[in-house]
Formats: C-alpha cells, sequence, structure tokens
C-alpha cells in the first residue's frame, strides 16, 4: 500500500475528488485502523474566480454570477449582494418588493435544506432520504418557477426592486404546497430522522462545543445546533423580516443529529413565515421609483398588466459614488453570508467580497472529524450541508 | 487505456492479438447490435461532481424526472461505470482529476457535458482557473443552459442513446 | 424585535477600548470603521475580542495600485454578546503593495484561519505568523501574479463579434 | 429416445440439475436477474419513480438487468498495474463459485437431491463461510486503500455474525433432532414450522442474513460513501458483475437454507407438481423469492450502520439472542412440540 | 416544532424504543411501496407545461430590433454579440470599416447563455422574447451559435419519436405535484 510506509500506523486516506460522498472537494484523511488521525480538507476543486470575474461586470451582470457558486441557494445571495449594491447607490426597495424578496428567500431555504438533508441521507446510505428530499424540493422549485421564471437561478432581486410580481393564484397554490410539505415531514420523520439506523449514527457524533462554534466563527445551522441563538434575520434584521413572527431554531447537543434537527426546524418555521408573507403581503410598486419612472412609457401598460419590470436602461450601468463601501449580511440557508463592496465610482465593482457560509464552515472538517471513525466523515460532512462550490467561489 | 493490461498475466502481443480477436468478434452485426443495445440502456455516470450543475443532475435523477428510467444510474466508482457526465464547470484542479477519473473507466466510455460552463465557460468565460472540457475529453453530447432543465439532461441522454444505436458514438470507436 | 444596540451606543465604547492606539473611527451604517497602523492591528484585535467581538466574519484585502497600498480588512462581530451581533467592526489596515506584511489575527481570532490564507493567496499579502500560509483555492502549479491583484488581467469582450 | 434423450436425462439426474439448473447456476442467474431489477423497481415505488423502464416500456423494463449484463460482458476488463493480477482475476470467480457452492447440499424435495447426508445442514454453512475469506483476498488483491478496507471489515463482519448464525441454525437441529435438511422438512411437516416453533431463531437467522450478504442496513463493506465499492473498487466489466451478483447469490443460498429451516420447505406441495421429482422445489423458490424480497426492500428504508455497530449488534445482541434460541428449541422439545 | 423535538429526544439505545422505530420505518416504507402515487413525469412521452414568463430560449424579433445593442451590453456571459450582416463578411473579430458600417443585429451563443432574461427584460422594442423551449441538447458545440439570421429563425425545435402528452402541473396537498392534461 503506497500510503502505509514502513512501521507507519496510519494510512492516508484520499477521499475525493471523485467519490461518492466528497462531492466536489478532496478530503485527506490519516486514519489508524477505523479511527480517524487527522483529516484535512482540500479544497479548490471549485474555484471559479468569482471575485476577480465580477471586477469585470456591471454590478447587474454580477448577479447571475454570485448565484452561481450557492446554486442550491441561489435567492439569499442575491439578496445579501442586491442589499450591498443599494447600500452602495443610496436606493431602498419599496415594501412590496421587500416582502417579495423575503418569500422567495424562505422558499429558497426550504429547497436548500431539503437538499442538505437530501445529500445527508445519501452519505448515510439512505437512498429514500435522498430521493424524497429532490422530490420535495421539485414543490418548492416549481413554485419559485411560477414566480420567477427559472427554477434554480432565479436572478429575480435587482437593485431597487425585484423584477416580477407574483402571478395569479400563486397563494393559493403555494398553501397547498405548504400542507403538502408538513403532511411529509412526519414521514421523513420515520424513515429517516428517527430510524434508529440514523439515530445510531449521528448522535454524539462529531459534537461541536458552544465555545468552538463561537471561537471558529461558524455559520448557520451548524452554530444553532450548537446552542447559539445568532440569527442574522434576528440580529440584524432585513427585508421583510422586522415585521414577521418567527422562532430562532437552536438546539444544544451539537451533534450531527441537532444539526440536522435544526435544519428541520427551520423548514417548519419558513413554513410559517411564507404563510404570514402571502397573507400579509402589502401592495403597491416592485421597483423604486427612481428607476420605475426611467420605464420607457411604451411599456408601461405592459408591467402593470403582466407584473414583469422591463428593465430602464439605467440598469446596465449602475454607477456608485467613488470611493463608496457597502457591507451587507444575510442569513443564507447555509448560515451568515457577507459582502463587501468598494466601489471606485465605475459601472463595475472594485472590489466585491463575498464570503459564504461553506466558506466559514471549512473549518469544521479538520476540527470534527479528529478521532471519529472512517464511517463517520461522510456523516459529519453530510451533517454540515457543506455545498463545496460555495466556499470556493 | 493508461490502466490497460501491461504488467499483468496478459502482456506483449498476446494482449494485442486477444484484443483484434475480440475486437473483430464484436464487430459483427448480431454481437454488435446485441452490445450497443445492452450499452445504450446501460449508461451509468460516475459519480463525479465538477461543479453546481450537479445539483440539477441530482435532480434529473430524483423522482420527479427520474433518468433511471433510462438505465441511467449513477455509480460510485469509475471502474464500473461508462459514462461521464460533466457537471458544470471544470476548473483546472477539477480537470486534472476528471482525465484521471476517464482513464480509469472502461472502454466503452462516452462523455457529456453539462451546462454552459461545461461548452464555453458560460458566465465564467473568462476566468483564469477553468478548462473547457471538450479541449481534453471527447464530449460527444452538449446539453446548453445553467444550470440545464432535468429534462434537457433526459433529452441528452436520448441524444446519446440514439448516437450509440447509429453508431456514430466516438465513445464505442476507440 | 431584539435587533441589538444602536451603532452609536457602541461607537462610544469602542473608542474607549482602542485608546492609546491611534484610528480612525467612522460609522456607516450597521458598521464602526476602525482604521490602524500595521503594528497595532494585533493590540486592537485583542480589544475588540475583550470588547465582545468573538469572530470574523470576513477578511478582505484591496489592492489598490493607485496608491501602491493593499487595504487589508477584518470584519468582526459577536456571537455571544447580544448586545453587539447587530454591529460589525471594521478593522482596516494599509501595508505598501510591494512588501505587503501584517501580522496575523489567527491566535486571536481563530475564524480568520481559512481567509487569511486566502487572501494570502489571492492578493499575496503575508501574514506573519500565520500557521499554514498555502494554496488554498488555486492549483498547485498555479504560476503568474497574485490572481486579485489589479495587474492580474483576465479577457473582456466587447459587445460586437 | 437417441442422444437428446439421453442428454435430457442426464439433465434430470440429480447430480447434474441440483448444482447445474434448480437451485443451482441457472435458477441463480435467474433470480440475479429478477432480484437485482426487482430491487430497483421497488426502492423506485417507495422513492415514488419508476426505476428502469423504457429498456422495455410495457413490463416495466425488467430487462434492464439483461442489458446491464451485456454492457458488462463487453467492457474493457481492467486489471490495475499494481495488482496482484492472479488473485485479482481469479477472485470474482472463485467468490461467485464459491458462494454457489452450498446449493449441492440443499434438498430440492424430499426424494430429489444431490448430496444426502446426516449433516448436510452443516455443510451447507461449511460451505458458506468461504465466500467471506475470498472476499478479503479479492479485498486485498486490488492493491486499493478502499478496497482493502472494505476486505478488512468484512473479515471482522464475518467473524462476529458467524457464531451467532452457527449457534441459530444448530438450534433448529436440537429442535428438530436431526442435521439433515431433508428430516427437517419431514419434522416441520408433522408438527409446524420452525418460524412457530423458534421465531427466535428465525429472527436471528434473518438478521444475520442480512448481515451476512450486506443487505441495508448492514451494507457495510461495501459501502459507497465511505469506501466507493469496498472490496470490489477496481474491478471493472464482468468481473464487477460478478463480485455483486455474488453477494445476492449468498443471500439467495441462506434464503433458501431459511424456508427449509424456518418455512416448511417444499410443503405443503402443490398436488399438481407433487409428481414432478423436482416439482416440490418450486415452493422453496416461491418461499426463498418471497424472503429475497423483503431484503431488497429494505433497501429503501434503512441507511447503514457503522461497522463497529453492526459487529457491536452481532456480538452484543445475536449472540445471546441465538444462545437464548437454543434454549428456546430445548423447551420446545421438552414441550414435545416437535415430535423429536 | 411537533414531531421533530420528540426525535431529538436523546432516548438513549433502549432496545425496545429502536424496535419501535423499526417498525416504524419499515411501515412507512411499506406504505408508500403500496398506497402513495409517484410524482415522476415520464419526460419524452409527458412534458411539463412552462408557465408562462417561464425564461427559456430566446426568440427574436428581426423586423422589431432597432439594433441599439442594450442586449449584447448586458448580456452576464457575453453570449449575445452584435454581428454584421453576414453578406458583409461579419466573421472573426468584426472587421471595422472605414465607411459607415451596416446595421449589427444580435446573435446567441448558447454554449455561453445562462438563462438570465435581463436581454428580454432590457429590450427597448420588444425584439427579444422568451419562448419554452429549454430541453435542447447538442452534438456540436458550433451548432449552438446562432448568428442573427438563425436567431431570427426561432429557437431550436425538438424532436420527439411519440408525440408527448402535455401537462400543467398543479399543487396537491396529497400528492405535491400533480398534473393536468393541457389542450
Amino acid at each position: 500500500m503506497s500510503g502505509a510506509g514502513s512501521g507507519e500506523r496510519t494510512l492516508e486516506l484520499l477521499i475525493g475528488p471523485q467519490h461518492p460522498a466528497s462531492g466536489h472537494m478532496r478530503l485527506v484523511a490519516e486514519v489508524d485502523g477505523d479511527v480517524v488521525v487527522r483529516l484535512r480538507p482540500d479544497i479548490g476543486y471549485v474555484h471559479r474566480t468569482v471575485e476577480k470575474i465580477a471586477e469585470t461586470k456591471t454590478y447587474l451582470q454580477t448577479i447571475p454570477l454570485i448565484e452561481r457558486p450557492p446554486l442550491a441557494d441561489t435567492a439569499n445571495h442575491n439578496l445579501g449582494y442586491v442589499m450591498a449594491v443599494e447600500r452602495l447607490l443610496g436606493v431602498e426597495a419599496p415594501p412590496r418588493a421587500q416582502w417579495l424578496r423575503t418569500l422567495l428567500a424562505e422558499m429558497n431555504r426550504i429547497h436548500s435544506h431539503l437538499y442538505g438533508l437530501g445529500i445527508h441521507g445519501i452519505m448515510l446510505g439512505s437512498s429514500t432520504a435522498f430521493m424524497w428530499a429532490f422530490g420535495d424540493r421539485e414543490i418548492m422549485i416549481e413554485m419559485a418557477k411560477r414566480l420567477t421564471g427559472a427554477r434554480i437561478t432565479y436572478s429575480y432581486m435587482i437593485p431597487g426592486g425585484v423584477r416580477r410580481d407574483l402571478p395569479p393564484g400563486f397563494a393559493e397554490e403555494m398553501e397547498k404546497a405548504l400542507r403538502y410539505l408538513e403532511r411529509r415531514l412526519p414521514d421523513y420523520d420515520r424513515i429517516f430522522f428517527s430510524n434508529p439506523v440514523t439515530r445510531a449514527r449521528l448522535e454524539g457524533v462529531g459534537v461541536l462545543t458552544r465555545e468552538d462554534a463561537i471561537r471558529l466563527g461558524v455559520v448557520g445551522p451548524n452554530l444553532r445546533a450548537s446552542g447559539v441563538a445568532y440569527d442574522v434575520r434576528r440580529a440584524r434584521p432585513y427585508a421583510a423580516y422586522p415585521e414577521l413572527d418567527f422562532q430562532v431554531v437552536t438546539r444544544s447537543e451539537g451533534d450531527s443529529m441537532a444539526r440536522m434537527l435544526v435544519r428541520v426546524g427551520e423548514i417548519r418555521e419558513s413554513i410559517r413565515m411564507i404563510r404570514q408573507i402571502l397573507a400579509r403581503m402589502p401592495d403597491g410598486p416592485i421597483l423604486a421609483e427612481r428607476y420605475a419612472k426611467m420605464i420607457p412609457p411604451k411599456w408601461r401598460d405592459y408591467v402593470r398588466e403582466t407584473g414583469r419590470i422591463k428593465f430602464p436602461a439605467i440598469l446596465a450601468s449602475l454607477r456608485p459614488p467613488k470611493g463608496a463601501e457597502a457591507v451587507s449580511r444575510v442569513e443564507a440557508a447555509r448560515g451568515e453570508a457577507v459582502f463587501y463592496l468598494v466601489s471606485d465610482g465605475g459601472p463595475r465593482p472594485y472590489r466585491m467580497r463575498m464570503v459564504t457560509p461553506s466558506l466559514r464552515n471549512v473549518v469544521l472538517f479538520s476540527h470534527l472529524t479528529r478521532g471519529c471513525r472512517v464511517a463517520d466523515i461522510p456523516a459529519i460532512y453530510g451533517s454540515l450541508d457543506y455545498f463545496p462550490p460555495e466556499a470556493d467561489r | 487505456m493508461v490502466c490497460g493490461l501491461s504488467g499483468t498475466v496478459l502482456v506483449g502481443n498476446l494482449e494485442r492479438s486477444a484484443r483484434r480477436a475480440a475486437r473483430w468478434l464484436v464487430e459483427r452485426t448480431p454481437v454488435r447490435g446485441i452490445r450497443d443495445w445492452g450499452i445504450k440502456f446501460s449508461l451509468w455516470p460516475v459519480h463525479f461532481t465538477t461543479a453546481c450543475c450537479g445539483a440539477e443532475f441530482a435532480a434529473a435523477s430524483a423522482p420527479r424526472f427520474d433518468a433511471e428510467r433510462f438505465g441511467f444510474l449513477p455509480f460510485v466508482g469509475p471502474r464500473q461505470c461508462n459514462l461521464m457526465l460533466i457537471e458544470g464547470t471544470l476548473t483546472r484542479k477539477m480537470a486534472e482529476a476528471a482525465v484521471w477519473v476517464y482513464e480509469q473507466m472502461p472502454e466503452p466510455k462516452f462523455v457529456m457535458s453539462m451546462g454552459a460552463c461545461a461548452i464555453d465557460g458560460g458566465i465564467f468565460w473568462n476566468s483564469y482557473n477553468i478548462v473547457r472540457p471538450k479541449d481534453i475529453l471527447p464530449v460527444e453530447v452538449f446539453v446548453p443552459g445553467c444550470p440545464p432543465r432535468p429534462e434537457a439532461v433526459a433529452r441528452s441522454i436520448i441524444m446519446l442513446q440514439k448516437r450509440i444505436e447509429r453508431g456514430e458514438s466516438v465513445g464505442l470507436r476507440v | 424585535m431584539a435587533s441589538g444596540s444602536e451603532v452609536g451606543e457602541v461607537a462610544a465604547p469602542i473608542e474607549g477600548a482602542l485608546s492609546g492606539i491611534s484610528s480612525e473611527l467612522s460609522v456607516r451604517g450597521e458598521v464602526v470603521s476602525i482604521r490602524v497602523r500595521p503594528e497595532d492591528l494585533r493590540e486592537a484585535a485583542e480589544r475588540l475580542l475583550r470588547l465582545g467581538f468573538d469572530h470574523v466574519k470576513a477578511v478582505t484585502a484591496i489592492d489598490r495600485p493607485g496608491e501602491g497600498i493593499i487595504e487589508v480588512v477584518y470584519h468582526a462581530s459577536s456571537y455571544g454578546n447580544p448586545g453587539l451581533t447587530g454591529i460589525i467592526a471594521e478593522l482596516r489596515t494599509s501595508v505598501p503593495r510591494d512588501d505587503p506584511r501584517v501580522p496575523t489575527l489567527t491566535e486571536i481570532w481563530p475564524s480568520a484561519l481559512y481567509q487569511e490564507r486566502e487572501q494570502w493567496e489571492m492578493l499575496g499579502v503575508i501574514f506573519e505568523g500565520h500557521p499554514e500560509l498555502e494554496r488554498l483555492l488555486l492549483p498547485e502549479d498555479f504560476g503568474g501574479p497574485p490572481p486579485l491583484r489589479k495587474d492580474f488581467k483576465i479577457p473582456t469582450e466587447g459587445i460586437n463579434a | 429416445m437417441g442422444a437428446l434423450g439421453w442428454i435430457l436425462g442426464l439433465l434430470l439426474s440429480p447430480w447434474v440439475f441440483v448444482p447445474l439448473i434448480y437451485p443451482g447456476l441457472v435458477s441463480a442467474f435467474a433470480v440475479l436477474l429478477f432480484i437485482i431489477w426487482f430491487e430497483r423497481k421497488l426502492a423506485a415505488k417507495v422513492q415514488r419513480r419508476f426505476g428502469p423502464y423504457y429498456v422495455l416500456r410495457h413490463l416495466g423494463g425488467a430487462t434492464q438487468l439483461v442489458a446491464d449484463l451485456i454492457r458488462y460482458l463487453f467492457a474493457e476488463p481492467i486489471i490495475p498495474e499494481e495488482a496482484d493480477a492472479l488473485a485479482f482475476v481469479m477472485g470474482p470467480a472463485l467468490l461467485f463459485g464459491l458462494t454457489l457452492l452450498p446449493v449441492v447440499a440443499i434438498p430440492v424435495s424430499g426424494t430429489f437431491y444431490a448430496i444426502r447426508s446426516d449433516v448436510s445442514l452443516l455443510i451447507v454453512l461449511a460451505l458458506l463461510t468461504l465466500g467471506a475469506a475470498m472476499t478479503l483476498i479479492i479485498g486485498w488483491a486490488g492493491n486499493n486503500k478502499f478496497s482493502l478496507i472494505g476486505g478488512l471489515r468484512e473479515g471482522f463482519l464475518s467473524m462476529a455474525y458467524e457464531i451467532p448464525l452457527f449457534v441459530a441454525a444448530l438450534s433448529m437441529a436440537a429442535a428438530y433432532g436431526t442435521l439433515d435438511l431433508v428430516d427437517m422438512v419431514e419434522v416441520q411437516a408433522e408438527t409446524a414450522w420452525g418460524v412457530a416453533l423458534n421465531p427466535l431463531a428465525a429472527f436471528v437467522f434473518l438478521v444475520i442474513s442480512f448481515l451476512a450478504t450486506s443487505r441495508f442496513p448492514f451494507e457495510i463493506s461495501e459501502a459507497e460513501s465511505e469506501l466507493v465499492m469496498g472490496p470490489f473498487t477496481e474491478y471493472s466489466g464482468i468481473m464487477y458483475g460478478l463480485t455483486m451478483g455474488a453477494s445476492y447469490l449468498k443471500y439467495y443460498v441462506l434464503c433458501l437454507l431459511f424456508s427449509i429451516m424456518f418455512l416448511g420447505g417444499w410443503e405443503p406441495v402443490p398436488p399438481q407438481l407433487a409428481a414432478v421429482p423436482f416439482g416440490p422445489g418450486v415452493v422453496v423458490f416461491a418461499k426463498a423469492l418471497a424472503l429475497m424480497a423483503l431484503g431488497v426492500f429494505l433497501r429503501a428504508v434503512y441507511p447503514r450502520y457503522r461497522v463497529d455497530q453492526a459487529i457491536r449488534l452481532a456480538w452484543h445482541y445475536l449472540l445471546p439472542l441465538s444462545v437464548a434460541s437454543v434454549f428456546v428449541s430445548m423447551g420446545a422439545a421438552w414441550l414435545g412440540l416437535t415430535g423429536a | 416544532m411537533g414531531g421533530v423535538e420528540e426525535v431529538g429526544g436523546r432516548g438513549g439505545r433502549n432496545p425496545v424504543v429502536s424496535l419501535w422505530g423499526h417498525l416504524k420505518a419499515v411501515g412507512t416504507g411499506l406504505k408508500y411501496l403500496i398506497a402513495v402515487p409517484r410524482m415522476t413525469v415520464k419526460y419524452p412521452d409527458e412534458v411539463i407545461e412552462l408557465p408562462d414568463g417561464y425564461r427559456g430560449m430566446l426568440i427574436y424579433h428581426q423586423d422589431l430590433c432597432i439594433s441599439c445593442g442594450l442586449c449584447a451590453t448586458i448580456c452576464p456571459a457575453n453570449a449575445i454579440k452584435m454581428y454584421l450582416p453576414s453578406g458583409g463578411g461579419g466573421g472573426e473579430g468584426g472587421g471595422e470599416k472605414p465607411e459607415t458600417p451596416p446595421k449589427r443585429h444580435p446573435g446567441i451563443d448558447y454554449a455561453r447563455c445562462i438563462f438570465c432574461g435581463f436581454c428580454v427584460d432590457i429590450c427597448p422594442t420588444g425584439a427579444l422574447e422568451h419562448s419554452k423551449v429549454h430541453d435542447a441538447a447538442y452534438e456540436r458545440v458550433e451548432d449552438m451559435l446562432y448568428r442573427p439570421e438563425e436567431f431570427a429563425a426561432g429557437p431550436p425545435t425538438v424532436e420527439f419519436e411519440r408525440p408527448p402528452k402535455r401537462l400543467r402541473p398543479v399543487m396537491d396537498e396529497r400528492r405535491g405535484i400533480s398534473y393536468e392534461p393541457v389542450g
């Protein structure tokens, strides 16, 4: 065996990038028998240089760009980026647009969490959990498709508002979809979450203490599963969150099971929030007056009838003031995403810093896997809901 | 290919003549038809996600679109698979792995590119860290979209099946 | 809606905590921006940590070839202190572009570990004392200047074919 | 008569029929082609989708495994340069052959069998254990870290499950007062099915047959999310097909054994089949197949255990339970339930 | 959080609880095996009808186009380019001519297009529109480049062996998505 040198006790396992449970990364695990001595994540396999390309694209063109890395969670990142651009420009989206943004963000949170749960399922060997989660994800994708016109890459939020209004009959269909999801969760529970095998695999595995979670700057459900009730939607509410009633789901155990259950709890909270949003959605324009009045007059009727914005030409070349800087943070599905934009007065960002939740969770790989068993690597990996393209950008 | 038979029980001319004999046998009409039918309905893509299109690839395998209907079963190791689906951007670091994985696969093998990034870079066309799969692998079918809809993935599977049926596939010739 | 205390209330304690360090303070939205000299960076970070800013959200380096400097910006905030969760402390410093050296803050904020490594890789900022300053995202054989420097050009295309 | 009759006669002689046709090679292949397809269809139904379909549209893609088999046949057989070529090539064939070997001692009916021995149960159990050793060799031969770990896991597991398997099977021997499988069926025909006489032994035997053949939730030695394909990682083409088939084959043998020991074997024989010498075998076959369907259905329900958990399960729970099942058998015999 | 809270309660490794859990899991599996319908769309035979406003491949009305170039300007992937009429040899690089150049028209390269729909939304005359085609696949990269003439000829058509059934997805409380036949 090439890795087991003469007289060495340990074996170096290269897990990935072609490995059923590695995703788009490599885990270099040093194992002693069945116990992991050290695990080093080797990331960068999906490094597509988003921050550099952003410097060659205008502020609007960067929207699809920042959506690609966190592909399963585009809306929340889109929202974070657009908030930063709006702070640079000094624009504010009208209330209805804010509520629509929140709606899409919460829908996206549901399908992103289902994505994470499905991947976690397949990593534990439960193909049914994967198939169910990915099947039910389609429910939210279908609804989002009606709202935005795309399955997952929505590019729905633009500086100053959103691109489309609610299509007719959306609220009724959504209510049915939410009821369906609520009916399904107990079945998930029986076949996967409280399946004794799942519990044997997850309980007490990969425990992250509260202190370590804070010290390492972990984000999202992984943080809240360790008992830190930090959620940007509560800490610094944005969009329509100040007016919504929701709980920050936390657990105290900090193990893989807790991380999974926090996600399940958040799905329930998102369902509650979507109900509130659709019930209390304010009327009004969906694009800031500053840009709405620049829509060519011949399109005004079209926009009013279809609820689809026609871009005024100015959106193609937004120019924030020179030297302006903006920081925005949002609670994306996998955790807090931070955007930091620096303008030089030109139509393109001078520097776009995108700190995704997965990038901040990379540190957990080596931290949590020390002393675990080989079979726990996928169990812990899955529980982190780590998405390599998001970390590599 | 690279992981061939040299250094094993079958070496040298014996190997070459055995291969020639096997090829001669396979090229006969009924054998060839049976082989192509088998391959056509047993395209197993290797579990190798190169980038974010993997999310839609998973959706294509998931219940709503269920690619397994075509005998398309994502499988774990390169040795057991015969199809490589480039799921999105191929970065330089990943390209190296992609070639490795491709060479580990037994012939006949096929390559499909999924998503704009895997064709001409898509929105990342000017990135300094990407590779266009068609430059390094014999890609047969391209699926546009960013990411492509699961239907488009199904469409590409059908297209590859047709190519195999018609004997046009380059994967069969190597 | 406990949205943490307002920025203005926090700016004063921060200013107090940083007394003795030459720093410029400004407030921008939820962000308290603190500019210090590179040699004061560690001291400032330690004091911020004592104040309750327990983790780093982002480490950003900005290349400014026009001024011949690289700016290094840390965005820190708090998980543990509910009064600070709504605030972001922006600790920034500038170093000369041809010899960009700053002390690492990983001992103070372990959460900066990977991001400092990334900024080293992308902009060539040397974080002195960083435990593992090695390639993170780029391939091993990557040549050329650090890619996020402004003199690293990538192709662009016009609108005409 | 002529040559055809002679060949037919030869085929129908138990010595040829049993290893070659039923329960041997031909039926085993048929079972493989069916059960793997059925597994995929069952899982697909639970997962709310179709599974294999277009390969034979009107029969739910029933020929899917034929297509897969053909592809395996025509795929390039790769022997890695650093592998031990002889062990690597011989491994799958031996594994497949050894796994199939126990069928020679399995009776098809009270009068039709290849080997009838006083200790045919012991022969079957002894031959069953050979496969695990082959898996170890295969895991080592591939010269891949994952296959090595997979092979070792198989080794650990086989040590853990073999003792309770033997004890559970022998407890039935104690109940029936015989080690002869034909006699066991006859005892069951007179009294009650083994599963009623000693449900504990049946339970232990069933769980161990999942454990011994990598059925979920014990798909551990080739756990894909940890070890790619475990011992079989480096295999391609038909060699891989053989290794994959072997685990199903072992399950098939165990299910045959289970239906003979616990489910009354060929009893009750439908009168239409009683005239054919190997006719009663159809009943055993049907029972075994139903049992296999249960086992493959679990794929749709379970994740997999960790290796240490499965080993602990075997040593901590199954071993004591199997010992307890001996006492259950003794109790049943003492009460006169078994007629022994 | 209802049921999930109870699950999270660490029941330890109580064999009775475990056995009950196993029975529940297998029972749920059986329920789905028998009672719950599939959600699959049999794609080449059944096609999902896309909603209005779906961002599919583009339709280009050349008669409406005023050659403003906004679509090419806003395209984040540089997939839309302005091409000279093919008679004028608008080949590689777009050779600049000293005399007033003829009007350029947009062409699209689906090898890059990311279907963001910005071009449609910014087109001041409505010359660009989304079609509902989004399931094309190509055998050659060159086929994916649509110069203005090809672009104006409409989106690619996809062929079906058997005429597909068109289905509109509707939300359903019990089944998730159910499908209604269209037309």
